[in-house]
């Protein structure tokens, strides 16, 4: 399966998500901003970083790249898109999900590893979780504040797509302690924390067995070969 | 230099935790008097030839498109200085 | 827009020999000015000026420490020389790891401009380094920092720590590279000067070493990455050859803004450029901008080159010429291309949405021509200017205060006499701002970026994979005690290379090269060039004696406040290489029922130590021996003993001593520990207070799994390393990892020393981790 | 609400990264008529009564010594809103 991983200026955890697409078993497929040609991938990834410096907003230069028309189109035909920190505030300056990102309550960046409980498992990137599984994924960012309007808020909650929330300490001062959405169809989700992070041991969160050795980021990926070799 | 600026403020029924955090600030140096503090974006676009009204207009569109996110802020003034 | 500047021409220079210059206030010394004139056989032109000017500057030219540290190129074996690719000299050194891999890495200093506007002058230090790494053909792999600053109490510390942390934090991470580690000490002395040094490490493979030299007539001469602008002008290297009066700085010079975007895309597009094989000499542009990079360049390359001053793309078209020539505008850099290649090297650039522009070319006959326009404003040999700059041997004194100073040991300070006391005490240490966690600084710092980070803060060393295939990597520690430097700057920072040395074996990694970055007061002072001097003979001398080169540093003067100098601060980086990070090893015990056992010897040596001078506001004596052959033969057991699999954890002792390591073993993982000191105070002959405050150099405390006990104990005896069973690690705690103020939970988990004191974990983590955030969150 | 918007500018002699990359990307998408961008901040401080000369003064202050950074930073303006 070919999974697409963009890079805008500014990207840096795309050779990351490609590893992890790798250990997962999948093939990775780098993607270039400016190109509007998709590739034929089967799903795709928009990796963290600060793409265009997150100038201005996070995320909202890199919006208006030419890969994003193209995403944008795909996603509305059921594409399969996952957005991780930088890319989940591209799709929330997309509009492919709704709210906005802002400045850590803590007015700091925070780098940390955080524990999240998964709040929807009906999404191709969630479905090897079980609900209400509480995993570990480390959590980098300076924006990551999730705001919506209350009525956005209520229409979240109530058509359940909160996919992740933050579990025992919110980070980052986000609404209903919400770290990463669903769309209503469930191909595109996106969250702040890192699952490509979280893929190799020895290179991962520690976990209580033994340091470094946290995985739980490798199901994202999983998640998504599983759906598409049975879709 | 002609200049359009444009000016972006967090929608008013959000939070803005850098105004809160230096509201406190404030407040920690006595400045009681103040209520709350909203902090937002000054973009100023600079033109090498006089602004028209077509680039007001267009400053306008562009202001709430792109320099401002209406699902989290607001453009609140775009005026020209020449 | 072409702007209109009446230009002072060379031809203009011969007319006018008399024509006053402002050499005095570009920080020109009148014989230094008179030499440029007799070089040129005229007075220089405006340009020239402004070019010798920051080229022979302090910071630019080493001319108060060349003399010194000619050492470390002189003071080693061919041992020593093997495995070096690049030594001193270059932008920074490149050692063989092994398998076609290199790495290099370099420490350098942002000292002056931090203090000035503290978030931009870390931010483009952290951005300066990471260029020089970038120039040697190496991608950048991680970044480290070690920072000085003054007492927390002071008003103006606050600033200085925010504004630091947050650029450091800013510029790093917004470049994808992970921060493995680094320091952070606070001290009165360092209140109107803190320090800001920061390092990078980048690898490469054999084939892609990059040199930064012009030699081939006819190369384009390309200036690309961001504009010039009017920012920072003569900025670095006047800023930090000069001292701050006692009332702040006497000037605001244009501070540089730093873009970390644009350094990152600079990255991959050169990276890019390498790859395409179209660049045959790299040059970054840091101190002293395009005076630097030019003149370094065909000086290196022993040829000459032909510049359009004019073709420089500027930010500001209002820039003079001399500006133009001493901006320091950051994320540039400066490419030698072939002409064949010049198209490849147009669409590469142009990929990235690069801006460059080609100056123009490489001669043969050894001179730097720089034109504006039609006219000539600078010629001269570039030799001269980059690397035959005036070396001076200054006056060096003996300091008439060090005697009195090495006399008021500490043996005069009260010790605790009940266990209460000293539990106090050790809550006092471990919570004080310098002993304290750092969760507060590194919890702003990616350390994940790149997926290959295997170890990081807060352990002894930072690790990094190198090779995704082999588990081939590096780990890196720097150290620098300045109360040792104070007392004893020889031994000062000996201590510095062999802490260092330890961090990174005690990571299971073999120590390779040395990095360093000399911080120091004026060099025109005797007493601090006699600092100068005895440090780095006390370097050169214990790379010697541990058998690995120095590959590179920096040096930074003028580190006072008023008259009053820093402590000598040298900073030493050691390198080590790990043939699989699969094997690093932990600074604290992740298991139950293990076995802790303290390597070394245990003196009373509290002289210039924490518990000195936390619990009793001293600093007097002399500092605690250093035995080189000692660590060397501890690392070398370390290491064995790590590939034999048998250490759990192992956490070199500093700072502190054993009371710190202790909790901050409990506290890595959240596993307690039962901890006797009996046979320390027996075997060492030392009382309480020494056995747990003690700073005695070659020590490590490890944990052992029960089943390797027996091997283990074997291996040490065998080797001669003093090993001592002084406890059990026990009980696990629930930590809440990364929120800065940590709690704990269920916690039965304690650390216990007995005849002490014991303690919960959560009650631990809380004195120790919570001192910062209060501070300063 | 009664506000004091204080305006806060980087320095016109220094880089302005986020304005520069907002200009590319509005070259980008062809707004070429645009020569240069520059982004500050818009800061208002609220009162929950009728702002008075002294608070201007202050706001001055204030805008001066804390919510600009002077080594970097020009207020460019301070102005009530009753
Ligand atoms: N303390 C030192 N020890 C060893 N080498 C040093 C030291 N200080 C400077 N050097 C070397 O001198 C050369 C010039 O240093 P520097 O001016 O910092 O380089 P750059 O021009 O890249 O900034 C470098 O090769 C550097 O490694
Ligand atoms: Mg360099």
């Amino acid at each position: 399966m070919r999974i697409g991983v963009v890079t805008f200026p500014g990207t840096l955890d795309d050779r990351d998500a490609q590893r992890a697409v790798r250990l997962a078993g999948g093939e990775p497929v780098a993607l270039w901003h400016a190109d509007t040609n998709l590739h034929t991938v089967d799903a795709v990834v928009l990796p963290g970083g600060f793409s265009f410096g997150d100038y201005l907003r996070c995320g909202a230069i890199a919006a208006q790249a030419p890969v994003m028309e193209s995403i944008i189109k795909a996603a509305a035909g059921g594409l399969p898109v996952l957005g991780i920190c930088n890319g989940f505030q591209v799709l929330v300056e997309s509009h492919l999900l709704p709210g906005g990102l802002i400045r850590n309550d803590v007015q700091t960046f925070v780098c940390r590893d955080q524990k999240l409980v998964v709040e929807n498992v009906d999404t191709p990137w969630t479905n090897e979780f079980t609900l209400g599984q509480e995993i570990t994924i480390p959590l980098k960012n300076g924006e990551g504040g999730y705001i919506a309007d209350a009525e956005t808020l209520k229409r979240l909650e109530g058509e359940g797509l909160v996919a992740f929330r933050y579990k025992d300490f919110n980070p980052n001062g986000s609404m209903n302690d919400i770290a990463g959405l669903r769309n209503e169809r469930g191909n595109v989700v996106g969250l702040m924390p890192h699952p490509e992070h979280a893929v190799e041991a020895g290179f991962g969160p520690d976990t209580s067995v033994a340091m470094r050795s946290g995985v739980d980021g490798l199901k994202f990926f999983t998640s998504v070969l599983k759906s598409l070799v049975e879709a | 230099m002609p200049k359009i600026i444009v000016e972006v403020m967090p929608k008013a029924d959000l939070l803005d935790p850098a105004g809160k955090a230096v509201n406190n600030a404030l407040h920690r140096n006595g400045h009681n008097e103040i209520a709350n503090v909203r902090i937002g974006k000054r973009i100023e676009l600079h033109f090498d030839r006089a602004v028209t009204e077509a680039d007001v207009a267009a400053a306008q569109k562009i202001g709430e498109e792109f320099l401002s996110n209406a699902v989290i802020e607001d453009v609140v003034s775009v005026t020209i200085e020449n | 827009m072409s702007n209109v500047i009446a230009v002072d021409t060379t031809k203009n220079a011969k007319a006018t020999p008399e024509k006053a210059q402002p050499w005095k206030e570009l920080g020109l010394k009148e014989d230094e000015y008179a030499r440029i004139r007799e070089i040129l056989g005229r007075r220089p032109t405006s340009a020239e000026l402004a070019m010798y000017s920051v080229m022979w500057s302090e910071h630019c030219s080493y001319k108060s420490s060349k003399i010194y540290l000619r050492q470390f190129g002189e003071k080693v074996t061919d041992e020593m020389r093997e495995h070096l690719m690049v030594g001193m000299g270059e932008n920074a050194g490149v050692v063989d790891i092994g398998e076609g891999w290199a790495v290099t890495f370099k420490v350098e200093s942002h000292n002056h401009p931090s203090y000035i506007e503290p978030f931009q002058g870390a931010a483009t230090g952290v951005g300066g380094i990471v260029r020089d790494i970038l120039t040697m053909g190496a991608r950048p792999i991680a970044v480290m920092d070690q920072l000085r600053f003054g007492d927390v109490s002071h008003p103006d510390t606050a600033r200085v720590v925010h504004g630091v942390v947050s650029g450091i934090s800013f510029y790093g991470n917004c470049l994808g590279l992970p921060n493995i580690g680094g320091e952070t000490v606070f001290d009165k002395v360092y209140q109107g000067n803190p320090l800001v040094n920061a390092l990078s490490v980048g690898a490469l493979r054999h084939e892609d070493l990059k040199l930064a030299k012009a030699s081939n007539p006819g190369d384009q001469v390309i200036l690309f990455g961001a504009r010039t602008g009017a920012d920072g002008i003569g900025g670095v290297s006047v800023l930090a050859s000069e001292t701050f009066d006692a009332d702040g700085p006497s000037r605001r010079p244009a501070v540089q803004v730093g873009d970390p975007f644009a350094e990152k895309v600079l990255i991959e597009c050169c990276l890019e450029l390498y790859a395409a094989g179209v660049v045959a000499g790299i040059q970054d542009l840091g101190g002293a901008g395009l005076s630097c990079a030019t003149s370094e360049l065909a000086s290196n390359g022993q040829a000459g080159m032909r510049v359009q001053l004019r073709n420089v793309l500027l930010r500001d078209e209002s820039l003079t010429p001399e500006e133009i020539l001493m901006s320091e505008s950051q994320e540039r850099m400066m490419a030698i291309v072939p002409k064949r290649d010049l198209a490849a090297f147009k669409k590469i650039v142009e990929k990235w949405e690069v801006e460059y522009s080609v100056l123009g070319e490489v001669i043969r006959e050894p001179r730097l021509y720089i034109n504006w326009g039609d006219e000539e404003i600078v010629n001269v040999p570039p030799r001269t200017v980059a690397h035959d700059g005036p070396v001076y041997e200054r006056p060096v004194a003996y300091p008439a205060w060090i005697d009195a100073l090495n006399a008021d040991s500490s043996s005069r300070l009260a010790r605790a006499t009940d266990a209460a006391a000293l539990a106090e005490q050790i809550v006092e240490v471990v919570s004080s701002p310098n002993q304290a966690s750092k969760n507060w600084i590194t919890n702003q710092y990616d350390h994940y970026v790149g997926g290959n980070t295997a170890l990081a803060m807060p352990d002894d060393g930072g690790m990094v994979r190198v090779s995704e295939e082999t588990g081939l990597g590096i780990a890196i520690a720097t150290d620098a005690n300045g109360r040792y430097g104070q007392l004893d700057p020889y031994a000062g920072a000996q201590l510095a290379l062999a802490e260092a040395y330890r961090n990174v074996a005690v990571t299971g990694a073999t120590p390779m090269a040395v990095t360093n970055c000399l911080n120091f007061g004026s060099p025109e002072n005797p007493e601090v060039m006699w600092q100068f001097k005895q440090a780095t003979a006390g370097l050169a001398d214990g790379c010697l004696a541990l058998g690995i080169p120095v590959t590179g540093g920096n040096v930074s003067f003028y580190n006072q406040t008023g008259d009053v100098a820093i402590h000598p601060t040298p900073v030493v980086g050691v390198l080590g290489v790990i043939d699989d990070v699969a094997r690093r090893i932990p600074a604290g015990w992740q298991d139950e029922g293990h076995n802790l056992y303290l390597l070394g010897t245990t003196r009373d040596e509290l002289d210039g130590s924490v518990w000195a001078g936390v619990i009793h506001d001293h600093l007097g004596g002399k500092p605690p021996v250093v035995d080189l052959a000692f660590e060397a033969k501890l690392a070398a057991a370390l290491n064995a003993a790590s590939e034999q699999g048998l250490l759990a954890s192992a956490h070199d002792l500093s700072e502190g001593g054993l009371a710190q390591a202790l909790v901050e073993g409990v506290l890595r993982f959240g596993v307690g520990a039962r901890v006797w000191l009996d046979e320390i105070k027996q075997v060492g002959n030392v009382d309480d207070t020494a056995a747990l405050f003690s700073e005695s150099t070659g020590r490590v405390l490890v944990s052992v799994g029960r089943e390797d006990d027996v091997k283990f104990v074997g291996l040490c005896e065998a080797r001669g390393i003093p090993v001592l069973r002084i406890g059990v690690t026990d009980g696990r705690a629930v930590l809440a990892a990364g929120s800065g103020a940590a709690s704990a939970t269920d916690s039965d988990a304690r650390l216990e020393i007995q005849g002490v004191a014991s303690w919960s974990l959560a009650e631990l983590a809380g004195v120790h981790e919570g001192t910062l955030p209060e501070l300063f969150g």
